[in-house]
């Protein structure tokens, strides 16, 4: 692996890692509202499989985005900020840690009704492809997601038709409370999509290497013209659903059990052992993941709120009582 | 509708003679013409392509522009609006035909929760310049699944406009503004109305999107209606004509928006106003006309604003009671009556 | 093949055939409104499947379900009367076509929007297994179907709990004027089963014998707990789509082709020729057919129109203004 | 809601001495009691067993009755909900928890298509006692998506009922109420007021499940509001009250049917009625209550019905924005001001 590469991964991991906490600290003190989702656990997934995409090629993702958004170069302090519901937020405050959106990025979010993100990607690979563009469409879905009628009706489509649509799916074991075997009838979802002709796989999402490669190769199998392709990786996330969820349905062992497959940890090591990184390397990314993390707090601490309650409701504002235009 | 004048007040201009075309007819011109002009409109729904659609109005155009531009879709709602929603976004213009509003009811997510918000959620970055057409109505003894009218659902949602054309020339200009148009638009179409023809002039400036139209002037009541009712209150009009009661009838055009102004000008010389519409009584669209109006005109009226409208009962499929179950014009001329009698 | 139930099959074919066609006359003729969907050509599928069934069986169907009802014997006067729109139809004249319902012969209906009825007898299977009855749902469905998201969501549930449904595709090959190529990414429904770990099978929807036995085995695996089960039956619909619908997106020569296969000739020729039963047994049957669709044609004539607009909308009538009870 | 008067007129009898209990509590005792009542009860619905609920309501029972009676559903809202239907023509009692209001967007049409319209489309054979509980109402900071009110849409449909309880006591009453009932009802809970805690008598006799409850008797404007709108409405009328207005508040309780009779009482005692309700204005539930009110009560009212309702917005993230999106107390001062302005 190159070591550009390997910074990389190791940089933008390190960055998920501590974002996240960052945010469940501003949480804590009261300073992000709502529903808070968080990564930690399953950052060599949107690591790895973002760095394996071009950046003309389009992201659609759930309410458990904001390292995606990072990855894809919204900048922390744009993300932190919209956390906030800050005027300088990546939505402008309006959208908040479920509805994250970079037009910029081709970022497009941001989805909070579990399954809204399979037909917004099949929609997006439908004008990718009848425009003959090669661009792919990345779309991140959950466990519990699989089971969403939408799932089934966009695959379905987007194999019809091959789509240019990399279907991700963030096999965490959990749809909130529930456990995978306890809401699927075959829980392994890469087998879910033989129902449409779908090539899939599954990949363990812990190995942000074995996710790197398994994207490179599935990307291009999608841009060869030959359709979709789903590919599951096997994650866990440390924390509970979101920060009203201590997570008490798991077992101490479980969970244990994970957090000794870190990605994080375990790909520093492997970096380091193969010569790919050095000490030196880690210590850097780490200060300087601390320095972006506070700025991207006291920038969103900073910033202003967002005034205008009516903006952008229309594109030109609507007056509902009057007929015009 | 094929007898009504077509005397919208100031925006409509129909000096010279204009063929007549029915609703569909006109409604497939303007599509034609929408793909003609921009070829990022296209067009996602059962049946459109091969078949011509259901009710013709997508014919012809699946051998003109191909598969792609028109895409017969698998019966999957909720996804093919949201895919339309995605195509948007990536700087589309789709037109998702669904089949009839009753399986609107499978898409709102995809309407409501997307289509209509993800501009504002998003700080103003991305628009949804997206078109939903279905048609809906009670028919001719589709029973209760199929004779859904979801005007009350959709007029609530920021984010969506929602125009009700009833005339050929109004769902030619008002399909195609909502193309042309950057925000979400549902095009609600009316079953019964496809087929019925009307005065069409492709070339006529086309009035403000969201207007009403004065259908037809008079000094007494003012009698509001949308679609279907619009040629149930016409009928009224002329037999109270008869009777000495000069009805204004006007067509609403746009259930959201809604032009209030046309409508307190209206009762501000009848000083009388009944909101008449098709759906069930309890709940729907006329309830926030009729609220809205008796705040705005209050000191021009002279007696509550009242409401005509269906049966609160599902459609049933006896034919019989079908017709019982929406308002006719029978019913409107009863509510003149009682409004006349409870004014003096 | 016994005798009695050679005589019951062609009985119920030659019934179903007549029926309908007596149906798309009195159409024609302003008797019957709305829309009308018939079957000739699919007529082994119901026949066969619901004689496999016992009476205290649940069945679920479409809007095409006369035949269903029929055979599920409800009276063909009270169906024809449905049609006709008359007090005595078998929904008291407010279903119609489409909603057609017998609570004593445990037939649910008649539903028009398509996909309804996975969830509806996937409903009725909990509720039977919830209870520990030994009963099962029959549920039927089109080809065109299969791509609701309540296909999917229903069938991972009915798998995940093991309930007691029986899913029955009539795959005709069309959805109103799509082919099923052009709708299904997997045109072979029977495959899809697989998604949710169910066993399922495809059969010649057009022999009546090779249904019913399909049918037989599929109940027992149901019945023994085993959980749902999905029968492909490969049929065809001679008639458009609708009453509405010349069909004229099918070539003359695939019509030519299947109507060559025709259940009820085929399942004739093949009882006189495995002597299963007698030409005189055939005469006897299209007499009393002709009789009983005469009677039911002229019950429902005859009828009353029902007069209550009101009627059974809630359990008792109430009053929206009212605040009570 | 903790402050607010219980005072009833006529129905609750809280001349005893109450426990306090949460929303959630008596929502919880409500749905244990049918349970231990009725084996045909049961609940399906996403993490309501071994999680105990999202916002507790079934605490405690999948471990009482287990999981045939206290199913976790996968996320398959339409089909879940339409398994409640089927499971209910097949004499069960379903009580179908949707997590919230939001995703009930996607599960519409076995609502209102299927469990709405089987009784009347089967002339009466079939029925469905099915009970769907969902809250919605803006909580706090949850985002455009997740903050979806949507009782205009349900309020339309013939053959639903539905209620709006605010207070543990309400709760208590009308879930159980809705449970034997043997008609589909939607019962609209409020993810704010769950924790907020309100006199608790289990064995004091229940109220008609749709009559409405004067909150607070006053003489000079009726202010009509349910769920969370109530205690805004309180807290306005105890500032009038220092200013010399005395305003009746009214609880609804019921969206569909509406109380009606009580309504026309107090504005014939006020001659002013408010509608306060924290849905969009354009299309809410309160045009309905508005619309209604000012025909019926024409002849007493001196000035229009009024509505205090949310700004046509989708709800912002933003906390200030968020709170400026509803309406809150000074909004009704302000309303009450300008009545008075209007009437002199
Ligand atoms: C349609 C819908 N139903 C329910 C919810 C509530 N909900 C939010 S996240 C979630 C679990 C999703 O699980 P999964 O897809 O595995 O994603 P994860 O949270 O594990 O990343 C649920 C049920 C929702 N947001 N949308
Ligand atoms: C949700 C929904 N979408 C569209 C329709 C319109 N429609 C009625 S039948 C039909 C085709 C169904 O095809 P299939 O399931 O194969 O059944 P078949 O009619 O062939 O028996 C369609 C699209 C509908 N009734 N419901
Ligand atoms: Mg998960
Ligand atoms: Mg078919």
């Amino acid at each position: 692996m190159q070591r550009k590469l390997a910074w990389q991964f190791l940089y933008d991991m390190t960055l998920a890692r501590q974002f996240e906490q960052a945010a469940a600290e501003q949480y804590t003190q009261g300073n992000i509202g709502g529903f808070l989702h968080l990564y930690p656990g399953e950052e060599a997934v949107a690591v790895a499989s973002l760095h394996a995409a071009e950046a003309s090629d389009y992201v659609v993702s759930t309410y458990r985005e904001h390292v995606h958004a990072l990855v894809r170069g919204v900048r922390p302090a744009a993300v932190m900020a919209e956390l906030f519901g800050k005027a300088t937020g990546c939505s402008g405050g309006y959208g908040g840690s479920m509805h994250l959106y970079d037009a910029e990025h081709r970022f497009l979010g941001g989805y909070a009704i579990v399954g809204e993100t399979f037909a917004i990607a099949a929609g997006v690979g439908y004008w990718l492809r009848m425009n003959d563009l090669t661009h792919v469409v990345l779309c991140y879905f959950g466990d519990g997601a699989v089971n969403q009628g939408t799932f089934h009706e966009s695959l379905n489509m987007a194999a019809l038709w091959k789509l240019p649509v990399l279907f991700v799916c963030e096999n965490n074991r959990y749809q909130i409370g529930t456990e995978i075997h306890r809401h699927s009838a075959v829980p392994e979802v890469y087998r879910r999509a033989s129902a449409y002709g779908i090539d899939s796989r599954r990949v363990d999402g812990m190995d942000v290497v074995a996710v790197y490669e398994a994207t490179r190769a599935a990307l291009q199998h999608v841009r060869a013209g030959n359709g979709p392709y789903l590919l599951e990786c096997e994650t866990y996330r440390y924390r509970g659903h979101s920060m009203a969820d201590s997570g008490a349905y798991r077992s101490a062992l479980e969970l244990a059990e994970l957090r000794a497959r870190d990605p994080l940890d375990g790909f520093r090591e492997r970096a380091l052992a193969e010569g790919w990184l050095v000490a030196a390397d880690c210590d850097e990314i780490d200060s300087e993941i601390d320095r972006v993390v506070a700025d991207a707090v006291r920038f969103a601490a900073d910033s202003p709120q967002p005034t205008d309650l009516g903006a952008s409701v229309y594109r030109e504002p609507l007056d509902l009582y009057g007929g015009r235009p | 509708m094929t007898r009504q004048r077509n005397d919208n007040v100031g925006a409509i201009g129909t000096a010279r003679p204009a063929p007549e075309l029915e609703v569909w007819q006109a409604l497939n011109i303007a599509l034609d013409r929408a793909m003609e002009r921009d070829s990022g409109v296209f067009i996602l729904g059962e049946d459109v392509g091969l078949f011509g659609g259901s009710y013709r109005v997508t014919q012809g155009l699946y051998a003109k522009y191909g598969e792609w531009r028109v895409r017969d879709t698998p019966i999957s709602e909720n996804s093919f609006v949201g895919m339309g929603v995605g195509a948007a976004l990536a700087g589309g213009r789709p037109v998702v035909e669904i089949m009839t509003v009753n399986f609107a009811l499978l898409a709102l997510d995809s309407i409501i929760n997307m289509a209509a918000k993800l501009r504002y959620m998003s700080g103003g970055q991305l628009q949804v310049p997206l078109v939903v057409r279905m048609p809906g109505g009670v028919a001719r003894q589709l029973g209760a699944q199929h004779s859904q009218r979801l005007e009350h659902t959709l007029i609530n949602v920021p984010g969506l406009r929602v125009v009700v054309p009833a005339t050929a020339q109004d769902s030619y200009w008002q399909l195609s503004q909502a193309i042309v148009a950057d925000d979400p638009i549902v095009v609600l179409e009316h079953e019964f109305l496809y087929f019925t023809k009307g005065p069409f002039d492709a070339a006529a400036a086309p009035p403000p999107m969201h207007a009403a139209a004065v259908r037809r002037e008079g000094r007494d009541v003012t009698l509001i209606a949308w679609q279907r009712m619009v040629s149930e209150c016409m009928n009224a009009a002329a037999q109270l004509s008869a009777r000495g009661i000069e009805a204004e009838v006007i067509d609403l055009r746009s259930l959201r928006p809604i032009d209030l102004p046309l409508l307190r000008a209206s009762v501000a010389k009848t000083h009388h106003a009944i909101v008449v519409e098709e759906d069930c009584r309890f709940g729907g669209a006329g309830a926030e006309i009729a609220a809205t109006l008796a705040e705005a005109s209050y000191p021009d009226l002279r007696a509550a604003v009242r409401r005509v409208a269906a049966s609160d009962v599902p459609t049933p499929y006896n034919l019989e009671l079908e017709r019982a179950s929406i308002p006719r014009t029978q019913n409107i001329l009863d509510a003149v009556e009682e409004l006349a009698g409870s004014t003096g």
